[in-house]
């Protein structure tokens, strides 16, 4: 019992501060929790579906919320349903059998609603494409607000699309708004 | 005032009677059936509300009537007055109730089956006698008059019971009735035997004065006698067993009478033998019935828990709020032994309060219950479902019904439980250490029970009315006829104002048991601010105010949010489920995986039983064609004490079958030597 | 006159002490059982020193002293070697499962209240008010021995009823004399060390502690 | 006046109630040696929730779109029933420390329901379940009701509070300590903490509180959020100001009302640190060993009833 938190406060924090690394992280990083304060209320609820990725994505997101990078300080959390959600976070090729499951994850999260793609499989169906298992890539089955390359791209780079859909939130909610109306 | 009521009482039932007989089908006659029951009962409640109100009591005989046996004999006091009360309280519900649910059995339907089958005529007649003869037990006042009602009663009810005579298991189930309630009249009757040295027509008021000159054995087996008899009637466990048998296949406005109130004169009757015929008694007969109430209270949500037939759940879910009454009662006792009146007083009235909760929420449940059965046919939660959006009628008066038997505030099972929570934590008063450390145990049994109860029925409302529905008839279930709904409407009015004006109720309640057996009057006071304050000293609460707050904070909820300007755009979409295509019912929680956490958790009570059948494909076992699963649960009371009894009895029978040989000249040697014997007998014995 | 604070102590300690004998009945797995064992047997010592104390006898300090050599140090030290040795054994399956085992727990202190009733009325002793807790103590370690499989389990068992007889007659005395003391530790030990050879030679035999293996030796 | 002060100091737990589960993720954050967010995020969380539009399903009925109103309105009448900064005086007669259980069993029996409504598997689980746990942590709240009351003489709260407070030998009789332990367990079930549930979990079949809300969206989750939170802090004030009663306000002067509340917010920060520190150290314990951990509880409680028995 006392050994486990020995070695937790003997471990520190290891999350990396804002000023560490290359500047351009740090810039975006601000970036983020400045546009999630002021449009999310600084609150960003994640919903990630795996719609038939090779998992390596998936390692990437995971990093995001360990104690290194540490999405949670920036308000990002991930939730176990898109009802809770305001961000799906799709990976992979959209496969058959996912294809009936993505577009209903799309539509049970509520409005406002954002979807960022996250890898290479997700935009061109990578080294899938062509297979029989696989039946497009995610902009064909739900709108897409940003797409996150690489294979796997790095949890900075997640981050950064993240930030990419943030920003087109406020035109968003407007139509949104304007829907409501009509 | 009650020279008028008493005989408008007797014609009412009267009325109503002569219209089941003769007044046929059709709705004039199940209205004129109703209006008679509505009539006698509502008699009987002024009659009773009359006496506790300090009218005095009802004093009438008739000598001349059965004059063999002393004639009838009835009088009214406080006590009886208060579960003639009770009988009002749940037949003019239940023949509102049972004037439209009745039409199901109209060219002699039944209510599970939608095919003609044969019918019950004498249904509205029994109803009738059913309800005289429970009110004239309650004002009976001589040995005969009681035995002879009591008797009228069981025979009356368990016509009422296998009204669906042609459904099968119905004419079982009321055997198993018959055979309990004549169980207990030869407990009761042996008792009273003892009591009145062989005198059938020693009024009470005989028994009253010669009970402290009886001997403490005597008047411990008396008591003991007494316990057995009414406790049969009053579903303690292990004499519970005809319940859960006789309540689901009775017409569903009779089990919630039955339910509602005719096994609580099961208490009536122990109440008046105990407290007022015998004058209380040493702390132990109260600390039996506290433990025989906390067992029943257990292991009756335990079962009920378990059940997937409605109606069973909910006879079930009786005998748990029998063992509530019953500890209350127990407690009573107990400090009544040590002279702690006040607490005495204060657990009696808990006692009380709660049968008449129990009376209005269990009657409302079971006439829920019947509508569903009406609807569609099936008592089995498993093919339930949906109903809230088919009968939302239904549904609303179910829910408040299910909200009260959990102690939900602000409705009346909290107020009650609360009262009974407060006598037991009295119990450190108690100056003998080992009856006071039983009073923890009861706290906590009385607490698992209300635990469990919330949980029973969140499955029962839950499942039942909730979700899609898992059949066909559910599926096309339509809502309780205008005066089904009328009588559910009335109880679970009832529910909420008996929660929300318990300081009206208590202080009537607090003069019934006033001077009974040595009882001081209004043990619990009212006091300025609506809330409950015991003079015994332990807690204060206010349903009212509790009731007026939250309807207030839910009021007020919404309209802050409005004013916040909260997002209030609301889109209808398919139930998440981790993206599957379709949603079946076949998809939902059901019943039993509801049951399932605390089914395990009580494996070794339970003790399930497990039957695994898998069909292989013949060429490779890798491939299953289909999985059966069968588990059961078989209550261990059964196993253990019935079982056996039953197993005796058969043999006992077939001893005896050796004695018919159907030759006419063995019967008549049996015959004559029987005479010879007598004469023997006669002469020099 | 006498310390209220005396009497608060003397009860929190065996309250203490108790509470320890429940959570043997609770956790499953044997190291958490030593552990349990050595918490309270310190709080023992420190029961015999407040005794000591209050009672004015110094002869308890050494009696404490002796206490935590053989039950805080020693024997928690031969237990925990030999429960490294039998590290997969866990009390997986007890005859009694363990939320019975615990009520019935709770049903033997009471019990162990109302015997000691008269014994607490008409004493004056300020430490009157552990002596039932000590007393469910004893039950409580019964009922491990009882109801437990692995012989590891039940050596633990048998030194916590140890244990809750050292309480009561500590509680009821104020302390035996040393000598008396001494050989009781003495008895303790070799029961001990008899109990040690015990599972040593059941898992020699069985490859395994559980005693319901002896049931093998009928054939 | 007092009535006056009495909702003001359950609309203050109300809104102490999201930092309160704030605190103890940032407890828990540092514990797992990452930065965490801040301790108020919960607020925005909250904020964002009523903006945003909500999602119903079409199987679910009025029940469903009721229930998060009846959870969070019989949260927050507890609230203003229980000492927070100081104990209710126009309120506390309106209900007991029983009206308080069962109040809170009304939300639990209301979301239960609601869970069902929407015709899923895991809703139906997570009712099942909820309701499994709320029923046998029942008994050890009664019976540390029972020994608190055999104390005070009352179920009274603030009888309770102002029993201990004259007579501060009480706060560490084994009775009393016996009971703080038995309804900290029973605290750690109802709230949905770590032994018993795991609030951060993402998968459903280890869900129990979780699994009934995955329906929720928009407003409706964030009132069941908030009515959550409460439940949280309305269980960490019993435990501090039943128990360790001092720092209540028991004159209401402006001055003493300011010290209850740092000293209200120093003990929930206490009890915060404590439960953090417990999560990050056990693991979720299995759903069928919930009730080991629970009779535990309840022998504890029975104990501490049996020993003020003695002691009295």
């Amino acid at each position: 019992m006392a050994s486990i938190f020995k070695k937790i406060f003997k471990t520190g924090l290891v999350t990396e501060p804002l000023t560490a690394g290359d500047a351009e992280t740090v810039e975006l990083v601000h970036a983020i929790s400045e546009q999630t304060r002021r449009l999310l209320g600084r609150s960003l609820a994640i919903r990630e579906v795996d719609a038939g990725s090779c998992n390596g994505c998936e390692i990437e997101i995971t990093a995001l919320t360990g104690p290194v990078y540490d999405s949670e300080r920036f308000g990002i959390h991930f939730v176990a349903s898109p009802r809770h959600a305001d961000l799906l976070l799709v990976t992979g090729p959209v496969t058959h059998n996912m294809q009936v499951a993505l577009v209903k994850t799309y539509e049970a999260t509520p409005d406002p609603k954002l979807v960022v793609a996250v890898g290479d499989c997700a935009k061109t169906c990578g080294v899938f494409r062509g297979s029989y298992a696989v039946a497009g890539s995610v902009d064909q089955f739900i709108p897409v607000d940003v797409f996150v390359t690489g294979c796997p791209p790095e949890p900075n780079d997640l981050l950064r699309g993240i930030l990419a859909a943030v920003g087109r939130l406020p035109g968003k909610k407007q139509a949104a708004a304007r829907g409501g109306q009509a | 005032m009650s020279a008028v009521l008493f005989p408008l009482m007797l014609a009412g039932y009267a009325f109503g009677a002569l219209a089941g007989l003769l007044g046929g089908r059709g709705s004039v006659g199940r209205w004129l059936v109703a209006l008679g029951a509505g009539l006698g009962a509502g008699a009987g409640l002024g009659l009773g509300a009359g006496v506790i109100a300090g009218g005095g009591a009802l004093v009438w005989s008739s000598p001349d009537l059965f004059g063999f046996a002393g004639g009838l004999q009835l009088r009214l006091d406080t006590l009886g007055a208060a579960f003639l009360v009770l009988i009002g309280v749940g037949a003019i519900p239940a023949a509102i109730y049972g004037a439209g649910y009745s039409e199901a059995y109209e060219d002699g339907r039944t209510a599970l089956r939608r095919h003609p089958r044969q019918g019950a005529e004498a249904s509205g007649f029994m109803l009738n006698l059913f309800l005289l003869s429970m009110s004239l037990v309650a004002m009976a006042d001589n040995i005969f008059t009681f035995l002879f009602m009591w008797e009228a009663m069981s025979l009356s009810s368990y016509f009422l019971v296998i009204t669906e005579s042609s459904e099968l298991g119905t004419l079982q189930a009321g055997q198993w009735y018959l055979g309990m309630a004549h169980l207990g009249f030869v407990c009761v009757a042996a008792g009273f035997m003892l009591f009145a040295g062989g005198d059938w027509a020693a009024s009470f008021d005989s028994l009253r004065a010669g009970a402290a000159a009886l001997p403490a054995a005597l008047r411990s087996i008396i008591f003991l006698l007494a316990l057995a008899g009414f406790g049969s009637k009053a579903g303690i466990v292990p004499l519970h067993l005809w319940l859960p048998m006789a309540h689901p296949v009775a017409p569903s406005h009779v089990s919630a009478l039955m339910s509602g109130v005719l096994i609580k004169l099961g208490l009536y009757g122990l109440l008046r033998v105990s407290l007022d015929l015998l004058g209380g008694g040493p702390a132990w007969w109260g600390g039996l019935v506290l433990g025989l109430g906390a067992v029943s209270a257990v292991l009756g949500i335990l079962y009920a828990l378990m059940e997937n037939d409605l109606k069973r759940l909910l006879a079930y879910s009786s005998v748990e709020n029998m063992g509530i009454i019953l500890m209350a009662l127990g407690a009573g006792l107990i400090f009544h032994s040590y002279g702690l009146m006040a607490l005495a007083g204060l657990s009696f009235v808990a006692g009380l309060y709660h049968t008449l909760n129990h009376a209005a929420f269990k009657g409302l449940l079971f006439l829920g219950a019947g509508a569903v059965l009406h609807a569609t046919h099936t008592r089995n939660m498993e093919l339930l479902g949906g109903l809230i959006k088919r009968m939302p009628w239904t549904a609303f008066f179910f829910l408040v019904g299910a909200a009260a038997i959990s102690a939900l505030p602000p409705l009346n099972g909290f107020v009650s439980e609360w009262l009974v929570f407060q006598a037991l934590l009295g119990g450190f008063q108690i100056p003998s250490s080992e009856m006071a450390l039983i009073m923890p145990l009861a706290v906590g049994m009385l607490a698992l029970t209300s635990g469990l109860a919330a949980a029973c029925f969140v499955k029962a409302f839950g499942i039942t009315f909730l979700a899609i529905p898992r059949s066909v008839p559910a599926e096309q279930a339509h809502e309780a006829t205008p005066a089904m709904r009328a009588g559910m409407g009335l109880l679970a009015l009832l529910c909420l104002g008996l929660g929300v004006l318990p300081f009206a109720v208590v202080p009537l309640l607090g003069r019934v048991l006033a001077g009974i057996g040595g009882l001081p009057a209004d043990p619990v006071v009212l006091t300025f601010n609506l809330s409950l304050q015991m003079p015994a000293g332990f807690g204060q609460m206010s349903p009212s105010l509790m009731a007026v707050g939250l309807v207030g904070l839910l009021a007020l909820i919404p309209v802050v949010l409005r004013m916040l300007r909260v997002n209030r755009r609301l889109r209808l979409s398919d139930t998440w489920g981790c993206g599957r295509t379709g949603q079946t019912p076949r998809m939902e929680y059901t019943a039993t995986a509801f049951a399932e956490p605390l089914r395990r958790v009580f494996t070794q009570l339970y003790r399930p039983t497990k039957e695994l059948t898998i069909d292989f494909h013949p060429e490779s076992k890798y491939f299953v064609q289909s999985i059966e699963y069968r588990s059961q649960i078989t209550p261990w009371f059964e196993k253990v004490l019935y079982r056996p009894l039953l197993e005796g009895i058969r043999f006992a029978a077939r001893m005896v079958r050796r004695l018919q040989s159907g030759s006419l000249h063995l019967y008549l040697l049996y015959i004559s030597l029987t005479l010879v014997l007598l004469l023997i007998v006669a002469r020099w014995l | 006159m006498v310390d209220p604070l005396f009497a608060q102590l003397s009860t929190l300690a065996a309250s203490l002490a108790l509470l320890f004998g429940l959570l043997l009945l609770w956790r499953r797995n044997l190291g958490s059982y030593v552990d349990a064992f050595q918490s309270q047997s310190v709080v023992i010592s420190l029961l015999f020193c407040v005794v000591g104390y209050f009672g004015e006898d110094p002869q308890l300090y050494g009696v404490a002293l002796l206490f935590v050599a053989l039950k805080v140090w020693l024997m928690p030290r031969y237990l925990r070697k030999m429960q490294q040795r039998f590290a997969v054994e866990r009390e997986r399956e007890p005859y009694l499962n363990v939320p019975s085992s615990l009520i019935l727990a709770g049903v033997a202190v009471i019990l162990a209240y109302a015997l000691m009733r008269p014994v607490v009325a008409l004493s004056n002793l300020p430490t009157r008010g552990g002596l039932p807790l000590a007393l469910g103590l004893i039950f409580v370690g019964l009922l491990v021995i009882l109801t437990r499989k692995k012989a590891f389990t039940q050596v633990i068992g048998f030194l916590i009823l140890e244990n809750g007889i050292t309480v009561l007659a500590l509680l009821g005395t104020y302390g035996i004399p040393l000598i008396v003391e001494l050989g009781v530790f003495l008895d303790a030990l070799m029961g001990f060390l008899v109990m040690q050879i015990f599972i040593y030679q059941l898992h020699g035999t069985f490859e395994s502690i559980d005693v319901d293996q002896l049931n093998q030796l009928r054939h | 006046m007092s009535i006056l002060l009495d909702f003001a100091q359950g609309v203050l737990a109300l809104a102490l109630a999201p930092g309160l589960v704030g605190l103890v993720r940032w407890f828990k954050a540092r514990l797992q040696n990452r930065r965490g967010a801040a301790p108020w995020q919960p607020y925005f969380e909250l904020i964002k929730l009523f903006g945003k539009d909500g999602v119903v399903s079409n199987n679910a009925s009025w029940l469903f779109r009721a229930a998060p109103y009846v959870v969070f309105g019989s949260t927050l009448a507890v609230a203003f029933l229980i000492p927070t900064i100081f104990a209710p005086q126009a309120l506390g007669g309106v209900g007991d420390l029983l009206a308080v259980v069962y109040l809170l069993l009304l939300g639990t029996f209301c979301l239960a329901l609601a869970g069902l409504d929407p015709g899923t598997a895991f809703g139906g689980m997570g009712a099942s379940r909820e309701m499994t746990i709320a029923a046998i942590a029942e008994p050890t709240l009664a019976l540390a009701i029972f020994g608190l009351a055999l104390e005070a003489g009352s179920t009274n709260l603030g009888q309770i509070v102002a029993q201990t407070l004259g007579n501060p030998a009480l706060a560490v009789t084994p009775g009393h300590l016996m009971a703080f332990a038995a309804l900290f367990i029973v605290t750690l079930a109802e709230t949905g903490r770590l032994p018993v549930d795991n609030p951060a979990t993402h998968l459903e079949l280890t869900m129990v509180h979780e699994a009934m809300i995955l329906e929720y969206s928009g407003r409706y989750l964030a009132l069941i959020e908030w009515a959550a939170g409460l439940k949280l802090l309305i269980f960490f004030a019993l435990l501090s100001n039943l128990f360790v009663p001092w720092g209540l306000a028991v004159v209401l002067t402006p001055v003493s009302l300011l010290v209850g509340v740092a000293v209200f917010i120093v003990k929930l920060a206490f009890l915060a640190g404590v439960v953090a520190l417990l999560e990050t150290r056990v693991a979720k314990l299995r759903l069928f060993r919930v009730p080991e951990l629970l009779s535990l509880s309840f022998v504890l409680a029975l104990l501490s009833v049996i020993s003020s028995f003695v002691l009295r």
